[in-house]
């Protein structure tokens, strides 16, 4: 198959064949509790040009897999068996020094996280420059002028100075375009990126994405995109591949897997995403158990443990890829996968009954809160971060106030004031009862050095409440609730997964029975399908209990879903603030709308159908707001009055706010 | 730049003028005082309180801290308490000496123990732990030697049995062949227990940046192993080990008391050891004074370095 | 070809001024630099004429020294005269001087000078040991008021003789350069300089030595590294019973006041046994205050064999048959010494359970100066019998004023011992002396432990090390033979 | 509140061994580096626990009969110059070393756990009157220290064990400071914070419990260099005195007859550096046994 905008490569030996052809791939890490089998036989072909993306959850093996092209696995990873042809050359059985001619030259890569991947101490010029000499035996000027341009056309604005920054003076966006520079500059045939996107924020994350495809469409080179977000998949693969326990379970085009998924796993995964535009709420899917530990040997299917159609074959046979259309195939056993078994409707969520009596839970009146340095010098100004500009709020009992926003926008300061965890500058806040919070991250909310016992009683021991037999049976009670089982209070966090975490979180934030519970992204560093049983746990229990939340997040899709209200926040103020179905169907304000549409749908034909225009213009320093309107800078329908102006929120038919001049 | 220097300015005042305070009266309350000091077998106690008198040792505690304070604030270090030696001559005159081990010994250290190090670390990160542990253990051995026994054993072999070194002579930065042959052995002792630590150090942060995400971003540009290990492993690593050089440095110029001794260095170790065995206030509070100084001056030279290897520092 | 000999010196050097020198190694050099009216003998010990070429007394009251004609002084400061003499005495005396010798010249009533080349000197007391008050030590070496004025403060570091050498460059904290004075009044010596190097470390000195990095090797203490040399050929000089290593028994301490557990102490411990296990070299056994050369050194005086049994029966019949706890003040410079563990050990056997309070070498000093013990030790290098007697035994120099430590005060030996010293007829003396030694050895306030030698060892060629009783050599005596 | 009401998916699965985590101390003991420093340490130790019953003369029994002999069955380390046997004295010398070793590190440890934890936890004036003081410890030559204290009180234990962790202190007060300004903004202090936990409660529940990992590390480290620092301290008379035996004087002792009798400092030297590679090890099993990234 040929991709639009392919080109013609010279090398006529390779013409007709794939560009790269991967055959029974194996790698190991050799560590010390044993042979950890992270790629277990994966094959599969690239085309010119073609863009294949790599989904499966977390611990899959996509990384291992992409890492293992290049020969890039760290100590004690080693690649054990394979072939991988490259234009009919085997990298596999490449020395050392000749696959140094292959990386960069022939396949770029472009990795994670764009902190830490380019040399903090190394100026950018001296990153990329030495590699375009070395690669296309150009001259030091020369490569300095190939690695501006480069640097042009990632949109990195004032290239020739910018070329001698350090990497520590770009933002986080800013370092993912030179990562994707750098990989790109020596014109590869093959870009390996592997989750490019995932520390990024939507509307960066839409910028990024919209250049590598064009990046790669305009030089020809193909792509193996790995992710696990299935929306990304989408808007940019041609073709996708799904990982599960080191083995691809299903490969094919895009749009065949979305609409017409074979393998259990693929149709459970894409039944876990909350949907968009369905009237009614239904509890999201879940895939239960985990997956299988690779250190083990496998006979059978690996997703059996957790496949509601699996049957006696499925543990004794290992079922292969088989072919399901044209260019797709699945390793099940079954034609349909799940068949009748997906289909069956999910539980429907009633909606949230309104009691005219439902009191104010939460009330946040014109709320400032200001960080402001120190200066040594007594006649300097010490820089002051306004984190948090003027917002105010209100959360009915039992009600869930969605809060998204870009990253650094106040969404965790606003948090931790509700919290009381910081003094507050201006403004007022007033919280009926107690409120408690859920934290981002898993592994750093909990005292390693605790049992569950301890931590989901510590709010009880701290507050007095209760006889160590009272905690006892709340300790267990609350277990329950989270659906955990009461023998691991016995347990340490370290013993947890990350889902099983979270839930222990949410059981110690409910432990005082609080008015109100903040979830700070409780989902962000959770897998696609740990995040929705948590989502739906927390669904639940706002139903049952009529607990109050506050949920934080950048992930629209989702606050959208669980959430009744939403707030907008950018840099500190809430531009818009209402329903939440209607703030996502109808956005008011521009900056929502661009967030919304940076989110990527988990629906290739309704991808290709939106317009994609990723915001463009920088975000302004919180150290030095602009007098006007904050989002001027980069809203298309900015005016000089909206630069002169402060729009203040408003409202808009009945139950809707929004912080703009040109809502009509 | 300038806020980071007025700060280092006030915080050296303060360390400084704790220290010197902290030794003045440390000194005093130790029994024993100059006179008695010098006396030896055969001098009485009568004889002695003639000489204290004489020497204004038996004024009041406090005025003699203002005389002192006073001193210093003209920058007049004084003169030895019983031999009336200028003492900043003294330390003039013993400072080359142990600058100069001090500067041998780091350079030999960093010499051996970089390489070393970054060699180890190279090995553990590929998994190959046997040479991995083979070094670390030949500096843990090194580092655990003590200096006095290491010293003497390196006299018997170098100096008495092979006659490479010698084992005294005068030392004087104007003769640096001689220099070099009476400091080689010093350096050499000095250096095993710097190398031990410096290996260790080099090893572990060396390993923790081979461990970097950037690292594989540069092997994926087609650079190889070696290349990536000294253009971007060490240079990221340069931090704890110049911390640990700094420190080390530090360190030698008050830590060389015993190697001094036995290889007959005038360093400044036998001065503060002479100083304290003297009873020596004037020689001993001026000595300390010097040693905070320097350590306030290291770790401001140290910052100054963090800032050349490391441009995510600002001061 | 000039001659230079290269020798070890143990310590930081402490200057040369004569009205303010301490410890050893800085008298030896003092000693080679200045002259007294008399000196000792190297060989013999014996007090022989120096800038004095005769003497005369009769009643041990007046005494009349007649000077050598054309001495000079060092550095071109002329000739040696009578006024030089009375200025260095007087200068010793002098108050502001603050001469910790100043109590040694204490019994002078008035010195003149009759005429450049006659000293009269008049004593308060008869004295008939005032030979070695004038002799080239400490107070009795003759310094000239020109060179001394001319070095303001930096006497001690610019002194100016009239003996063999001068000395020619010192670096504090390295080396001392002498260089022969080459109007000595007995011709010049036979070397022509003299290059003391400071090794303090004694394993590194005997290597240096091993190495021929030096010639002589100023005073060895590590019986180990003697063997080494000795057995390596090299020459061992050394002189043999210099100072008596003393245990002083402060007398105040109720325990200690009483004679037998003194005794006790005495009977309890084997110093024959230890000094030939650790030091046979080194160290001998001593049985008295005084040494055997001393010229009234006496025999007769009780000997305190080691009896272990005699021991433990003194100390039932004193009430302390279980023992007592004897704390014994020591310096931290050596650690506890390896006889130290002996005397523990030996002591044990008796009952006697003696606990070590080691303090560093100036707390040491204070502290037995004040007499603030109950049992330290002291070792006091002299050539005269009567100055160790009147130190230790006399009321006058009790502590914390003198060297009395133990706070002996018996009238009776007090009179004996003013009458040794004010006695002209010898043999009358030598009575009074040995009675003096009876007694002291009997009431026992000092415990005589070992006897130390002193060794130089050098390689087989420099001739004339003789080491005097004050563990000095005149460098005069010593030469290198090709 | 029924389980059936919540369709989580709670699944009784039988207790899965590899799952669950060993506790603590069997995964100490499973290390391969903690096995390896207790063979070291292990029988060291119980020699010295059992020497007084051991066939063996006593550390301070002289025999002026066998004077530095070397080596043989009857003495297996030989003798010294006053005819003990080195054995039983370096024995001796490994109970006292070891005492010095663990008392300087237990000191260090709980001056530095508490002012560190006071210093890093309310920051301020408290923290930065303390940094100033460390500062000026860390500029102060440790070496008058020790001639200080042992000419004020005179030699022995106490003296010696002061001295070294004089020096030790500030060190491990900056170390629990660091520690304590990075545990500081951890999640779980936030979530106690959100009951209004005390400070005390913060600091004992939360904040220390997760500092004593890497300060055993220290501590150990800071142990096996007391040891060492001991004998320095030995070699310029201000160390444990003889006739009791540290490791330190042995060596110190046997020093000068490294040339007629090299057993005399040589064997206690070794003995010296097992205990430190011992101490090594377990700290560095330690470290992988606490160090998070080790588990799963
Ligand atoms: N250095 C390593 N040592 C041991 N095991 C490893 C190592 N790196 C990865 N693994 C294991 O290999 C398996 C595959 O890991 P890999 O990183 O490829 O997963 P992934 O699909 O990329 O996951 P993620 O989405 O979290 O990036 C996992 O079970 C992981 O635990
Ligand atoms: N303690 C602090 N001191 C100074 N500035 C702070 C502090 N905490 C937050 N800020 C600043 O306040 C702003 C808002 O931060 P906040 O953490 O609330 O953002 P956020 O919306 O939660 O971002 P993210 O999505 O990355 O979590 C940011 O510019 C941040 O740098
Ligand atoms: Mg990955
Ligand atoms: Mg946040």
């Amino acid at each position: 198959m040929n991709y639009p905008g392919a080109i013609k490569t010279e090398n006529a030996s390779a013409a007709g064949a794939a560009l790269l052809q991967v055959r029974d791939l194996h790698t190991h890490f050799l560590t010390d509790d044993g042979t950890v089998k992270a790629v277990n036989g994966v094959s599969f072909d690239i085309d010119r040009g073609e863009r294949i993306a790599i989904v499966g959850e977390s611990g899959s093996g996509k990384s291992a897999m992409a890492m293992s092209l290049l020969r890039l696995l760290a100590y004690p990873g080693r690649v054990v068996g394979g072939e991988i042809n490259l234009n009919g050359r085997d990298l596999n059985r490449m020395s050392e020094r000749q696959l140094n001619q292959v990386r960069g030259r022939e396949v770029g890569t472009i990795f994670q996280d764009p902190m830490s991947s380019l040399d903090p101490v190394m100026r950018i010029a001296d990153q990329m420059v030495p590699p375009i000499m070395r690669h296309l035996e150009m001259n030091a000027e020369k490569a300095r002028a190939e690695a501006i341009g480069w640097l042009d056309r990632v949109g990195i604005p004032d290239p020739t100075r910018r070329i001698d920054a350090y990497p520590f003076e770009m933002s986080g966006g800013m370092r993912q375009r030179v990562m994707i520079a750098m990989a790109l500059s020596c014109r590869p045939r093959l870009v390996i990126a592997d989750e490019p996107t995932t520390a990024l924020d939507v509307t960066i994350q839409a910028q990024i994405v919209e250049l590598l495809k064009d990046l790669t469409a305009e030089t020809g080179a193909a792509m193996i995109f790995i992710t696990h977000d299935l929306g990304l998949v989408a808007r940019f693969a041609h073709k996708v591949g799904v990982m599960y326990a080191g083995k691809l379970v299903e490969f094919g085009p895009v749009r065949d897997i979305f609409a017409h998924p074979c393998h259990p796993y693929t149709q459970s995964l894409l039944d876990t995403i909350p949907p968009v535009d369905e009237p009614q709420r239904r509890k999201l899917a879940q895939i239960p158990g985990f997956p299988p530990d690779m250190k083990l040997p496998l006979t059978g299917c690996a997703f059996r443990d957790r496949c509601a159609a699996a049957h006696e074959h499925c543990a004794s046979d290992t079922p292969g890829l088989s072919p399901r259309g044209p260019g797709h195939r699945a390793a099940c056993f079954l034609p349909e996968g799940l068949g009748e078994a997906r289909r069956q409707q999910t539980e429907a969520i009633p909606p949230l009954v309104r009691n005219a009596d439902d009191r104010v839970v939460v009330e946040v009146f014109n709320l400032h809160k200001h960080f402001t340095g120190r200066s040594l010098l007594p006649w300097r100004v010490p820089p002051t971060v306004r984190a948090v500009n003027g917002i105010s709020l209100n959360i009915r009992e039992g009600e869930t106030l969605g809060i998204v926003g870009e990253s650094g926008c106040g969404k965790s300061t606003v948090a931790r004031l509700l919290l009381g965890l910081d003094p507050v500058t201006s403004g007022d806040i007033y919280v009926e009862g107690m409120a408690q919070m859920v934290f981002q991250d898993p592994s750093s909310s909990f005292n390693p050095k605790m049992t569950l016992f301890d931590i989901i009683a510590e709010p009880l021991v701290v507050t007095g409440r209760g006889s160590r037999a009272e905690r006892t049976a709340r300790v267990h009670e609350l277990l329950e609730q989270v659906g955990l089982d009461t023998s691991y209070a016995a347990r340490y966090p370290s013993q947890l997964s990350g889902g099983q975490k979270q839930r222990v979180a949410i059981a110690r934030a409910l432990a005082i029975k609080p008015s109100v519970v903040v979830a700070d992204e409780p989902t962000s560093a959770l897998d696609v399908s740990v995040r929705a049983q948590i989502i739906n746990l927390m669904v639940d229990l706002k139903r049952q209990l009529r607990v109050s939340f506050v949920f934080i997040s950048h992930d629209l899709l989702t606050v959208s879903y669980i959430s009744d209200k939403i707030a907008v926040m950018y840099l500190g103020e809430v531009v818009e603030y209402g329903p939440a179905d209607e703030v996502f169907r109808n956005p008011l304000h521009p900056y929502t709308q661009a967030l919304i549409a940076a989110v990527p749908l988990p629906d290739p034909v309704a991808e290709e159908a939106r317009i994609k225009k990723p915001l463009s213009g920088e975000l302004p320093s919180p150290l030095d707001l602009p007098p006007g309107c904050a989002f001027a800078s980069r809203c298309p329908r900015a005016t000089e009055f909206c630069r002169a102006e402060k729009p203040v929120l408003q409202a808009y038919s009945g139950s809707r706010e929004a912080a703009c001049h040109y809502v009509d | 730049m300038l806020t980071y220097s007025l700060k280092r300015l006030a915080q050296l005042s303060f360390t400084v003028l704790g220290v010197v305070t902290l030794v003045f009266f440390t000194m005093r309350m130790i029994p024993g005082d100059p006179i008695s000091a010098m006396a030896g077998d055969n001098l009485s106690g009568a004889a002695l309180d003639q000489v204290r008198n004489q020497m204004g040792l038996n004024e009041p505690l406090l005025l003699q801290y203002l005389h002192y304070l006073g001193g210093l604030a003209v920058l007049d270090f004084g003169n030895t308490v019983t031999t009336k030696l200028p003492i900043i001559q003294l330390i003039l005159d013993a400072l080359p000496v142990t600058v100069s081990i001090a500067i041998g010994t780091i350079a030999l250290t960093v010499l051996i123990a970089i390489p070393l190090g970054t060699l180890a670390a190279y090995t553990a990160h590929k998994g190959h732990k046997m040479l991995d542990n083979a070094i670390t253990g030949l500096a843990m051995v090194l580092d655990l030697m003590p200096s006095f026994w290491t010293s003497l054993v390196c006299l018997l072999i170098f100096s008495l049995a092979l006659g490479w070194f010698p084992a005294s002579g005068t030392v004087t930065i104007d003769d640096p062949v001689q220099l070099l042959r009476r400091i080689a052995l010093p350096v050499l002792v000095l250096s095993m227990a710097q190398i031990a630590t410096m290996a260790r150090i080099t090893r572990t942060s060396v390993l923790e940046v081979l461990n970097e995400d950037y690292v594989r971003t540069a092997r994926s540009m087609g650079w190889s192993e070696l290349r990536v290990l000294f253009r971007h492993a060490l240079k990221n690593a340069a931090l704890p080990i110049v911390t640990v050089i700094g420190l080390s440095f530090g360190n030698l110029l008050n830590g060389t008391v015993i190697v001094e001794f036995i290889f007959t260095l005038p360093g400044i170790g036998s001065l503060l050891v002479g100083g304290i065995n003297s009873r020596d206030y004037q020689m001993v509070q001026t000595l300390i004074l010097f040693y905070a100084l320097i350590f306030v001056i290291i770790n401001f030279a140290t910052d100054l370095v963090y800032r050349v290897f490391d441009p995510r520092v600002q001061i | 070809e000039e001659k230079t000999l290269v020798v070890r010196f143990y310590d930081d050097p402490a200057g040369f001024d004569p009205s303010n020198i301490f410890r050893i190694e800085n008298e030896n050099i003092a000693f080679n630099i200045f002259s007294g009216l008399t000196t000792y003998d190297g060989v013999t010990g014996e007090i022989i004429p120096d800038l004095a070429e005769s003497w005369e007394t009769t009643d041990n009251i007046t005494w009349t020294f007649h000077l050598r004609h054309g001495v000079q002084w060092q550095q071109n400061y002329g000739e040696v005269t009578a006024a030089d003499v009375l200025y260095s005495f007087n200068r010793i005396l002098d108050p502001a001087t603050a001469s910790p010798y100043a109590s040694e010249l204490a019994g002078i009533e008035s010195m003149e000078a009759p005429d450049p080349y006659t000293v009269v000197i008049k004593l308060s007391a008869p004295n008939g040991n005032f030979l070695h008050t004038v002799a080239n030590y400490h107070q009795g070496q003759i310094v000239k008021k020109e060179a001394i004025e001319a070095a303001g403060d930096q006497v001690r570091w610019q002194p100016v003789g009239t003996g063999p050498y001068y000395l020619d460059s010192i670096d504090v904290n390295s080396q001392i350069v002498l260089k022969r004075h080459e109007g000595y009044y007995k011709g010049p010596a036979p070397i022509d300089t003299i290059d003391f190097q400071i090794i303090k470390d004694d394993a590194t000195a005997a290597i240096a030595l091993r190495n021929g990095e030096i010639d002589l090797l100023m005073r060895q203490s590590k019986q180990e590294q003697l063997q080494t040399l000795e057995a390596e050929g090299f020459k061992m000089n050394h002189v043999d019973n210099y100072a008596v290593a003393l245990k002083v028994l402060n007398l105040t301490d109720p325990i200690l006041s009483d004679v037998r557990v003194r005794q006790a102490i005495a009977y309890a411990i084997d110093y024959p046994s230890i000094t030939a296990a650790l030091a046979p070299s080194l160290q001998a056994p001593a049985y008295s205050l005084l040494l055997p050369w001393m010229d009234v050194y006496s025999d007769a005086a009780p000997r305190y064999e080691y009896d272990p049994e005699k021991s433990k029966a003194l100390l039932a019949e004193a009430g302390y048959g279980d023992g007592f706890t004897l704390k014994v003040l020591g310096t931290s410079a050596q650690g506890v010494t390896e006889q130290q563990q002996f005397e523990i050990d030996y002591l044990s056997q008796v009952g006697i359970n003696m606990e070590l309070e080691l303090v560093d070498t100036p707390t040491f000093n204070q502290r037995r100066n004040a007499g603030d013990f109950m049992m330290a030790g002291r070792l006091l290098p002299a050539v005269n019998p009567d100055m160790i007697l009147f130190s230790y035994l006399h009321p006058e120099n009790m502590a914390p004023g003198g060297l009395n430590g133990a706070r002996y005060d018996n009238p009776e030996l007090t009179n004996t011992l003013e009458a040794a010293r004010a006695e002209a007829d010898p043999d009358k003396r030598l009575d009074l002396y040995a009675k003096v030694q009876e007694v002291a050895m009997t009431d026992l306030p000092y415990i005589p432990a070992t006897a130390s030698n002193v060794f130089w060892p050098g390689k087989q060629n420099v001739t004339g090390v003789n080491i005097n009783y004050l563990a000095q050599v005149n460098f005069w005596d010593v030469d290198i033979e090709e | 509140m029924t389980q059936e009401t919540l369709s989580l998916p709670v699944r009784r699965q039988p207790l899965d061994l590899s799952r669950i985590q060993a506790n603590g101390v069997v995964r100490f003991l499973a290390n391969g580096r903690v096995q390896l420093a207790l063979a070291i340490l292990v029988p060291i130790l119980a020699l010295t626990i059992f020497r007084p019953v051991l066939p063996l003369p006593g550390p301070l029994e002289t025999n002026l009969r066998a004077m530095m002999q070397p080596p043989s069955f009857e003495h297996l380390f030989g003798t010294d110059r006053m005819g003990r046997d080195l054995l039983s004295r370096t024995l001796a010398g490994v109970q006292i070393s070891m005492f010095v070793g663990f008392a300087v590190a237990a000191l260090a440890l709980v001056v530095g756990l508490v002012m560190g934890t006071l210093s890093g936890f309310f920051g301020g004036i408290v923290d930065r009157v303390m940094m100033a003081t460390t500062d000026i410890f860390l500029a102060f030559p440790s070496l008058l220290l020790a001639i200080g204290l042992v000419s004020v009180m005179g030699t022995g234990m106490l003296p010696v064990v002061l001295a070294i962790s004089l020096s030790d202190v500030p060190r491990f007060i900056r170390l629990q400071r660091s520690l304590v300004l990075s545990l500081r903004t951890r999640a779980y202090i936030d979530a106690a914070r959100t009951v209004k936990a005390s400070q005390f409660w913060l600091m004992t529940r939360h904040i220390v419990p997760n500092t004593i990992a890497p300060l055993l590390v220290a501590a150990s480290i800071a142990a096996a260099n007391a040891i060492l620092v001991e004998a320095g301290l030995s070699f310029l008379g201000l160390g444990i005195m003889p006739p009791e035996p540290s490791l330190g004087n042995l060596i110190r002792d046997g020093q000068s007859y490294l040339e007629q009798a090299w057993w005399i400092s040589t064997l206690p030297g070794v003995v010296i550096l097992l205990i430190a590679i011992g101490l090594h090890f377990l700290s560095d099993g330690i470290r992988q046994v606490l160090d998070p990234r080790s588990r799963k």
